[in-house]
């Protein structure tokens, strides 16, 4: 039987790919936001399972939130990578340390 | 429908809204000089947006009963909020035009940003709290980026981006936990779950634990600092300074509001969190700090530190504790813009002052604005008889309040390390002799010079009549 | 029950491994189009839970525009794909033991005793079907209840749009645009101007 | 009241002049009306002192010219001055070398003379009002007020090591002192109050007490200096211009003694008691492992400033003796040793202005161009080796009198140091006064000027005058002392 | 009167000290001359309205200062002690005075050595004069300031200069135990002043003290304590130094602060505190022990020392042991007599010396002398007369002194007192035969000198002469006029309370016994006049064979050596060592420069730690987010 623990461990278990995406990778930033977005997608399973579950719709509403502003965190991510590829001609995650200490 | 119509315009948020959609249009069909206009367009919004919060027209308003709340403590915040935002966009105007960054968007975005702060500082559901982060944060990352030819900039947006967006994804996962466990998104509702239960369920502790970390992000709280001294330091300076003063703000009043609201019945378990994250605040602002050679970047290890003491005033979760609090932001973003309307203003041989070594003569060439710059750094520090002191002083009232004789101790003790590297400006300006010849500029327009007086005034005197303030937030509360 | 439990576990199968691909492909292109087929799985799962509606839209909104924005960026930025290869593994241990933590702990916070017995017990353990349809039921509180976190999000993705553009739109400066209004304006008085020119000098 | 707030115009005098000075633009012609105002200001702000002793009523065992507002209204802060017997001396002393120093420095500093004017009398107003407070809270602000100058005094016109010397100062006493805030604001939250006045006797359990002792002790212990939390004072002396080192030696020393029995005595009595014995070790191995230390010294300033550690130690054994004695004995120590190395490190810079160095082994034979100077030096001399007539006597031999009631290891180790501070002062005026002038450059220096004279010649009277007249001295703070020593004694009765 | 007599030499000084420069160096010279003279004459005056009984007067000028029931006054106690002391004091300061004038007639600041003369007069004054134990500690350790500046006069010397310090030092030494003494007295008395103590001695008979972990009966810690002082200003083995390196000053510094006055402070002390030490059993033996070696220590090493004036110094230290021996037996009348006596004949020998000296021209070395009788008779007389009394020639003053001093050890019982006596007697030969070497050396035989120097050599003028009348006066006739009121048979109502005296009538000696003493001092004499009169190469002889001996007396027992090496080395090591090691490694090392240097480099670990990789603030973030949980899943 499936129950609600499923939705939500498999929710975890994308988070936490997700989660890992933004750190093991060494090269590309296209590939940090895409992991950005499996932690949002893992958020949304959550969300609506709960929502499903406790038999409440604001749940579903936050989702439908949280998939806008995925959307428009998308659009902003692409664009700052598109102004840094243009002053680096690189998205190389590596090449991304000029500031630190 | 009217008079409602009316009503609804003098709900400051939405006057903001309006406001900011106003601005970009004015600032996209005016013809030339665009910056300019829509700048000042912005500081006038910001500033009639402060006067209706603080005339409160909209308290018998319910429309937005179920998600704003509207408290002394919320009010406040959202003055301090508006007024720094507006000053800061005073303040950095010149620099704006003087680097090239001059775009109208820019106060547009920053309108919206500020607009999301206000939302998050009177928000009380989940949901339009994640909205309204959102909307001051992705106003953030794009302006973070916003000088396009410099890599540094653009590096620093990828970086505040990134983590941000890591960030909002812990948050929300933990609301979605929140939601999950307590079937609702609105705080009295997660009140109302949570009466008849004593011991926290170890989802909600999870969902909790994850909101933390997300807010401890936005307030830049060790070890969710990490993108703070980057971004602070690859930003343009202007943005920088909004950056220290304005989101600061929101996000401190946000993390009090949410763990003392919904969860503040449950203050065992969260404080065990804000109790390390306010040590490991303090010492990593002091330590780190001292390593560095970047103003900008030590500026941002200092209000690291900054947000180190204000987390004691949340561990101690009482009334004195919201009070200090609300004070150490007043005197927090006193002297942040008062640093910060200097740095902005001022030049070595045509370039801004970034590096703490170009200070090094400042003093004879400017001896007012050096000696501004020191009681700036040894107010930071937290030397009586400057404003400083006092901030620190009501946060360690509030800790020992509460019997939070460790906080309280490890906060002095960070404070002295921290004393290290505000000595080391002060240091610079004074005790160096200048390495070069070159002369200081320094520029700066007649409003933000108004600005710093007044300030400096502040606080160098605040100790002469510190009932203005005292008085202000002697009735605060959730 | 059978056929909703065997659904559930390839669609979720298959999402956990599309997501893993995402993460590990080499070619983004590639990482790009698992994260599609992660969405469709999910927005499958999604029905399965009775959400047709945000099923839908996470099909329309992710895989109809996000992922192509995604995809239409990676081919613009022109990368050197094989440079981007290396490195994946050289944090692995410290990145696994951490997700491998975060994931046990999450594991013990759903899937012990505790969690059924405490906190959800009083949860039904299969969906519930409402009277009245999702779709219908999002309409009836999204532009009520929920009017302002709607009008929020709209300025949202008006600050989004706006911070894209500024960011990314170039002024080159070489483009030559027509000025009608100043073209109107002109008159013969300064169309045209005369010049005497010095004989064997030119202008 | 219509009276004149007399007390708030000293303390606040000096910041009048501040302002006035502020406000003259700093160039080559008016460089001499800076000194003037900085000069006259201090001065009239003497005067006012002596008028406050002069109205003094010595019968009277609590605050006098008390003043008191309400500031903060949110908790019991209030600004509240007033002085005692015991920090009337302190006060006197504060004001009575501030223009000393100023006149010291008239030809020493040369770049910045604004600067400096302004930090010297904002110091002056600072230290005032520190002795003064009545309110804890005040006189925390005006405890740490005192950096601030102070680091732009010692880091400025400070010698080749400056800011090390400046940066140790400030963080070492910081660090002590902010321990000190935390307990303030525990006793408030105790007692919800914040006089010292009314927190005078025994407030706190016991348990209490020696936790806010500690934290009192951080503080006093690092500014009076004790061992071995003194490293930073020969650093900061030594760097320090002369005025500089006057005042260090001379006043913000004395804040700790004083700090120690207003608070940790006054306050804490049975955590003093239970302290005592290591306060007493601390100080006899202060007292002679510092003389020590002096004699090996080669730089004139450090073996001054170790010096200053060794009577400091004295100072500390005689409050912790808590009898009429050594309480009396200490303060009049306090007194003569601001007077005595005040004038030594005066002294100094009489020949650091000549010669600009402070190397024992430069000098050598000053007396055969410099007779005034070798005498004035060995007066001040003797008045640090303790000899009776002088003043460095009469407050060591109070405290070797109220010693021998307490323990005979104390007695003995407070009675060594009054041998081996004759050891190193003896050997050190030998060596710069004495003998034959072997080194050639030399040979022009000039003897004592009439500003060096003006300077000199009252600390020397003065050395004398509270060796013979002590009483003066002890008489006013009789009272105050007597009522904390009852109160010591019935805490630690029960 | 008792106040003119002791402030006019301060007036003096001050004169010096102020205007001395301003006016002819005559003024000052004339000027505390004639204050000296008065103070004299009054003293005399004084004292002889004491001869008859008297009560103990006590003139208070003003409270000195008062702390809890610590209260010191300034005043001055009139008592046949004090008369006595003003007498020796004010007599020998007003010829040195007259004397000096003459013998620094070429030194170029006279002005302050008068002044130094009288600054110490007065200093000594208070000490004699004083009620109570701190104003005595005034001018106690004021004496010693005085002796340190005349000592150090020559300042250009260095010798001076280091000899100026020690004695200044060494005093110190003793001053901390008198220090503690009082501080002592005060704790157990509850008071210093003389009469309440000597009221409240009986009290305290039996009680017992803890110091130092130690349990002690009260009155002799306290004693013990104050005769440290004592035995440092009086020079007693083992603090005795500074003594003759203090010969470094000028000559009459010499006879004033080393022979005739300071010295004798201690052994003021002791008589001065003799309600006291009455009490002290234990101390009194040791003071006697004490006192008789260091008689016989200083005589020892005086038999061998070839600069004239450090003979003289070192039977100074000798007969201040007989003082000393003297009043720990309870003698203290035959001390105090002695001390007048001795006053009187060592600064007729100083002074002498300086004539010496003087014509001379500053030579000091016997082995450059001899011969001299001839050129300069006055003074050999003068020398003669002063031997004669050292010696104790019978019904010079001496005789009467020193024999007083042999029959109060002679008659007391216990083993001490023989011991002291037979000591005494040795002394007394050794005595006579270094008082004879000196006379041979210096006067007689054939001339040692350079030609030059030995015919320049003429005899004072007037101003040095008479004071040496007035003292030599002093040394033959003191015995016999005052005899009988120190130690005869008017000696209790001389003495009146002034100091404690012991039972019964002067006893003599028996007639072996004289005659054992008297016959010592003669065969003391002989032996110098046979080596050094006689056979003149003997001497050299003698040295060579007894050469142990001989080194150990010349080198003084090689005591300076030894305080060399076991204090002033490890002095100075030790404050090297702590300043190096201890302060700056240790303390500031792990201390401030330590901490900084720990923050320092975790600041600079901090920096690196922030790398700028984005990967790593993730994993940071992730991090802290995986710690919480785990934290709290296992809280």
């Amino acid at each position: 039987m499936i129950y609600l623990e499923h939705y939500l461990f498999l929710a975890a278990i994308i988070f936490t790919i997700g989660v890992l995406g933004i750190f093991l990778n060494k090269k590309n930033v296209i590939i940090i936001l895409m992991s950005i977005e499996l932690i949002l997608l893992s958020v949304n399973i959550n969300l609506i399972s709960f929502s499903v579950f406790l038999n409440d719709i604001s749940g579903q509403i936050f989702a439908m939130l949280t998939l806008t502003v995925a959307a428009a965190e998308a659009a902003i991510g692409l664009a700052i990578l598109v102004v840094f590829y243009r002053n680096l001609g690189s998205i190389e995650v590596n090449k991304i340390n000029k500031l630190k200490g | 429908m009217l008079n409602n119509l009316m009503h609804i315009l003098f709900v400051p948020e939405v006057t903001l809204a309006i406001l900011a959609v106003a601005c970009l249009m004015y600032g996209l069909f005016s013809k030339n000089n665009s910056f300019n206009k829509a700048t000042n367009f912005a500081t006038l919004s910001l500033l009639f947006v402060t006067v209706l919060i603080f005339f409160d027209f909209s308290t018998k308003f319910a429309l937005f009963d179920s998600f704003f709340s509207n408290t002394q403590f919320t009010k406040f915040f959202k003055i301090l909020t508006t007024l720094g935002a507006a000053i800061s966009l005073i303040i950095s105007k010149n620099y704006f035009i003087d680097s090239k960054i001059n775009k109208f968007e820019i106060p547009t975005l920053l309108l919206f940003s500020t607009l999301g702060m206000l939302i998050m500082i009177s928000s009380k559901n989940l949901m339009i709290m994640y909205l309204a982060i959102e909307l001051q944060s992705l106003s953030l990352y794009v302006v973070a980026s916003i000088k396009r030819n410099s890599i540094e900039s653009a590096e620093s947006g990828v970086k505040y981006f990134i983590l941000g967006a890591l960030s909002s994804g812990i948050l929300l996962y933990g609301f979605s936990l929140v939601y999950g466990f307590t079937g609702h998104t609105s705080f009295e509702g997660i009140t109302n779950s949570l009466v008849e239960i004593d011991n926290l369920p170890i989802g909600l502790i999870f969902g909790l634990v994850f909101v933390l970390v997300g807010l401890a992000f936005k307030v830049s709280a060790v070890p969710f600092h990490m993108w703070t001294p980057d971004v602070y330091e690859g930003a343009p300076t202007s943005i920088t300074a909004f950056f220290a003063i304005v989101p600061k703000l929101a996000a401190i009043a946000l993390i009090f509001r949410f763990c003392l609201e919904p969860f503040g019945k449950f203050y065992f378990e969260w404080t065990q969190v804000i109790f390390f994250l306010s040590i490991a605040s303090m010492f990593l602002g002091a330590i780190a700090a001292i390593a560095q050679k970047n103003l900008k970047r030590l500026l941002a290890y200092s209000s690291i530190g900054h947000v180190g003491y204000v987390l004691i005033a949340l561990v101690s979760v009482s009334d004195q504790g919201l009070k200090s609090a609300s004070i150490y932001m007043f005197i927090y973003l006193v002297m942040n813009i008062a640093v910060f309307s200097i740095i902005l203003s001022l030049k070595k041989s045509d370039a801004y002052v970034e590096k703490i070594s170009s200070l090094s003569g400042l003093s004879k060439s400017n001896p007012v604005i050096s000696a501004s710059l020191a009681i700036i750094m040894l107010s930071m520090a937290g030397i009586p008889p400057f404003i400083g002191f006092f901030g620190k002083l009501y946060v360690f009232i509030a800790a020992i309040e509460s019997q939070l004789y460790i906080l309280a101790v490890l906060g002095v003790l960070a404070s002295v390390i921290s004393a290290f590297y505000y000595l080391r400006i002060i240091k610079g300006m004074y005790f160096d002799e200048s390495d070069d010849n070159q002369t200081f500029e320094f520029t700066i327009s007649s409003e933000s010079k108004v600005i710093l007086s007044v300030l400096m005034i502040l606080i160098t005197f605040f100790i002469l009549y510190p009932s203005l303030l005292i008085d202000a937030v002697s009735s605060i509360s959730l | 029950m059978y056929l909703y439990s065997i659904t559930f576990y390839i669609f979720s199968l298959v999402a956990v491994l599309s997501a893993l691909m995402v993460i590990s492909a080499r070619n983004p292109v590639h990482s790009v189009l698992f994260l599609i087929l992660s969405f469709v799985n999910a927005s499958g799962l999604f029905v399965l839970l009775g959400a047709e509606f945000l099923a839908m839209i996470l099909v329309v909104v992710y895989v109809g525009a996000v992922a192509v924005l995604f995809l239409f960026v990676v081919m613009m930025l022109d990368i050197n794909f094989v440079k981007l290869r290396e490195g994946f593994l050289q944090y692995l241990p410290f990145g696994a033991l951490l997700g491998v933590v975060l994931i046990v702990e999450l594991g013990i916070l759903f899937l012990t005793k505790s969690f059924s017995e405490n906190s959800l017990s009083r949860f039904v353990q299969s969906p519930q079907i409402n009277e009245v349809e999702n779709t219908k039921l999002i309409g009836q509180v999204l532009y009520t209840d929920y009017f302002y976190l709607f009008q929020i999000s709209g300025l949202i993705l008006l600050v989004a749009m706006v911070g894209s553009i500024t960011l990314t739109l170039r002024d080159r400066g070489q483009v030559k645009r027509q000025n009608i209004s100043s073209q109107n304006f002109i008159d013969e008085k300064n169309a045209i101007e005369k010049k005497k020119i010095k004989l064997g000098e030119g202008i | 009241m219509t009276e004149m707030p007399l007390l708030s115009l000293t303390i606040f005098l000096p910041l009048l002049g501040a302002l006035v000075i502020l406000l003259i633009k700093e160039d080559e012609n008016s460089v001499n009306n800076i000194k003037k105002v900085a000069l006259w200001t201090s001065i009239g702000v003497f005067l006012l002192s002596l008028l406050i002793w002069l109205q003094f009523d010595n019968n009277n065992g609590s605050y006098q010219f008390e003043e008191k507002f309400r500031w903060f209204n949110d908790f019991n802060f209030y600004f509240h001055i007033g002085i005692d017997g015991i920090s009337l001396f302190m006060v006197i002393l504060s004001t009575f070398l501030t223009p000393l120093c100023i006149l010291a420095s008239w030809e020493s500093i040369k770049k910045r003379v604004k600067e400096y004017m302004i930090a010297f009398l904002f110091l002056e107003t600072v230290m005032i009002g520190m002795f003064a407070s009545v309110d804890i809270l005040l006189f925390y602000i005006f405890f740490e007020a005192v950096l601030i100058p102070m680091y732009l005094i010692i880091g400025i016109w400070g010698g080749e090591r400056r800011i090390y010397a400046s940066f140790k100062f400030f963080l070492y006493t910081l660090l002590g002192s902010v321990l000190m805030l935390i307990a303030i604001v525990v006793i408030y939250r105790l007692t919800d109050s914040m006089s010292i006045e009314t927190l005078q006797g025994n407030y706190f359990t016991k348990n209490i007490q020696i936790y806010l002792w500690l934290a009192f002790f951080a503080s006093f212990a690092v500014k009076i200096p004790m061992w071995p939390f003194h490293t930073w004072l020969p650093d900061a002396h030594v760097e320090a211009p002369t005025a500089g080192s006057v005042i260090l030696a001379g006043v913000l020393l004395k804040m700790g003694g004083y700090g120690f029995i207003r608070f940790s005595l006054g306050m804490l009595p049975e955590a003093s008691n239970y302290f005592s014995p290591l306060i007493m070790t601390l100080s006899i191995v202060a007292v002679v492992y510092t003389s020590l230390v002096a004699l090996a010294q080669t730089d004139i300033k450090k073996l001054i400033a170790y010096s200053s550690v060794a009577h400091m130690g004295l100072v500390t054994i005689g409050i912790f003796l808590v009898n009429s004695q050594g309480l009396e004995g200490a303060m009049i120590q306090m007194i003569s040793h601001g007077v005595v190395s005040g004038a030594l490190f005066l002294c100094v810079g009489v020949i650091y202005d000549r010669m600009h160095t402070r190397d024992i082994n430069f000098y050598g034979g000053l007396v055969n161009r410099m007779p005034i100077y070798a005498t004035v030096f060995m007066i001040f001399m003797l008045g640090s080796v303790g000899l009776p007539g002088t003043s460095g006597f009469i407050g060591e031999f109070l405290v070797i009198v109220g010693a021998f009631q307490y323990s005979s290891i104390v007695v003995i180790g407070a009675a060594t140091g009054i041998v081996l501070s004759a050891v190193y002062m003896l050997y050190l005026y030998k060596r710069i006064i004495f003998g034959v002038m072997t080194n050639e450059k030399l040979t022009e220096i000039l003897d004592l000027d009439n500003r060096e004279k003006i300077i000199l010649i009252p600390l020397a009277i003065a050395v004398i005058f509270i060796g013979i007249f002590p009483n003066i001295f002890i008489e006013p703070m009789r009272l105050p002392i007597e009522s904390i020593i009852s109160n010591y004694e019935s805490a630690n009765a029960k | 009167m008792a106040q003119l007599i002791v402030f006019l030499p301060l007036i003096g000084f001050l004169f010096c000290f102020f205007f001395g420069k301003k006016f002819n160096f005559k003024v000052s010279q004339i000027l505390t001359t004639s204050l000296l003279f008065s103070s004299a004459i009054l003293s005399w005056i004084l004292f002889f309205s004491y001869i008859g009984e008297k009560e103990t007067q006590i003139i208070h000028i003003f409270n000195w200062f008062t702390s809890g029931n610590f209260i010191v006054d300034w005043s001055i106690r009139l008592d046949s002690l004090t008369t006595t002391m003003f007498v020796v004091v004010c007599s020998v300061s007003a010829c040195v005075h007259l004397y000096s004038i003459g013998y620094m007639s070429d030194d170029p600041s006279k002005e302050r050595f008068m002044g130094y003369l009288s600054l110490f007069t007065f200093f000594m004054l208070m000490l004699v004069s004083s009620n109570n134990l701190l104003q005595m500690f005034f001018g106690w350790e004021g004496v010693g300031l005085a002796s340190y500046l005349l000592i150090g006069f020559w300042y250009h010397k260095p010798s001076a200069n280091n000899a100026a310090i020690k004695a200044f030092l060494v005093n110190r030494v003793g001053d901390f135990g008198y220090a503690l003494g009082i501080a002592g007295v005060f704790y157990i008395f509850g008071s210093i002043e003389f009469s309440v103590i000597f009221d409240n001695v009986e009290n305290f008979k039996d009680h017992t003290i803890h110091f130092i972990g130690l349990n002690f009966s009260t009155i002799d810690l306290l004693c013990f304590l104050l005769f440290i002082g004592a035995m440092g200003k009086s020079a007693q083995l083992g603090l005795h130094t500074w003594l003759p390196d203090a010969m470094e000053g000028p000559t009459p510094v010499s006879a004033l602060i080393h022979a005739a006055t300071m010295v004798t402070a201690g052994v003021f002390l002791v008589a001065r505190m003799s309600p006291l030490f009455e009490y002290a059993l234990v101390t009194n033996l040791f003071i006697t022990f004490i006192g008789a070696s260091t008689a016989i220590f200083a005589a020892s090493i005086a038999l061998t020392q070839n600069d004239i004036k450090r003979v003289i110094a070192y039977s100074t230290c000798s007969q201040l042991g007989y003082m000393f021996f003297a009043a720990g037996l309870g003698a203290y009348n035959a001390s105090i007599f002695h001390l007048m006596t001795h006053g009187f004949f060592k600064a007729l020998l100083f002074l002498s010396a300086g004539s010496v000296i003087h014509a001379m021209h500053h030579e000091q070395d016997m082995r450059k002398m001899g011969g001299l009788f001839k050129k300069i008779p006055f003074t050999g007389s003068m020398m003669w007369i002063g031997s004669l009394a050292i010696i104790g020639f019978p019904y010079f003053s001496g005789y009467y002194s020193k024999e007083s001093i042999l029959e109060n050890a002679y008659y007391s019982s216990s083993a001490m007192a023989t011991f002291a006596y037979i000591i005494g007697i040795i002394t007394a030969l050794l005595t006579a035969f270094y008082s004879w070497r000196l006379l041979f050396m210096t006067f007689h035989g054939e001339t040692r000198s350079d030609l030059k120097t030995y015919d320049h050599a003429h005899e004072s003028p007037p101003v040095m002469t008479i004071p040496l009348i007035l003292l030599a006066f002093g040394s033959i006739f003191a015995g016999i006029l005052f005899s009988n009121f120190y130690i005869g048979k008017l000696q209790y109502s001389f003495w009146g309370d002034a100091i404690i005296l012991h039972d019964g009538k002067h006893h003599y000696l028996p007639f072996i016994q004289t005659l054992i003493v008297k016959s010592s001092v003669a065969i003391g004499v002989m032996l110098a006049a046979l080596i050094y009169f006689y056979r003149n190469h003997l001497s050299k002889n003698l040295a060579h064979n007894l050469d142990p001996l001989y080194s150990i007396s010349y080198n003084k027992w090689y005591v300076d050596e030894l305080y060399h090496s076991i204090f002033i080395r490890p002095y100075f090591y030790l404050g090297n060592l702590f300043w190096k090691k201890g302060d700056e490694k240790i303390i500031d090392g792990y201390g401030p420069n330590g901490i900084s240097k720990v923050v320092s480099i975790s600041s600079g670990y901090l920096s690196r730690f922030q790398s700028g990789y984005l990967y790593h603030y993730a994993f940071a973030m992730l991090g802290g987010l995986v710690i919480i949980l785990t934290w709290f899943i296992y809280y």
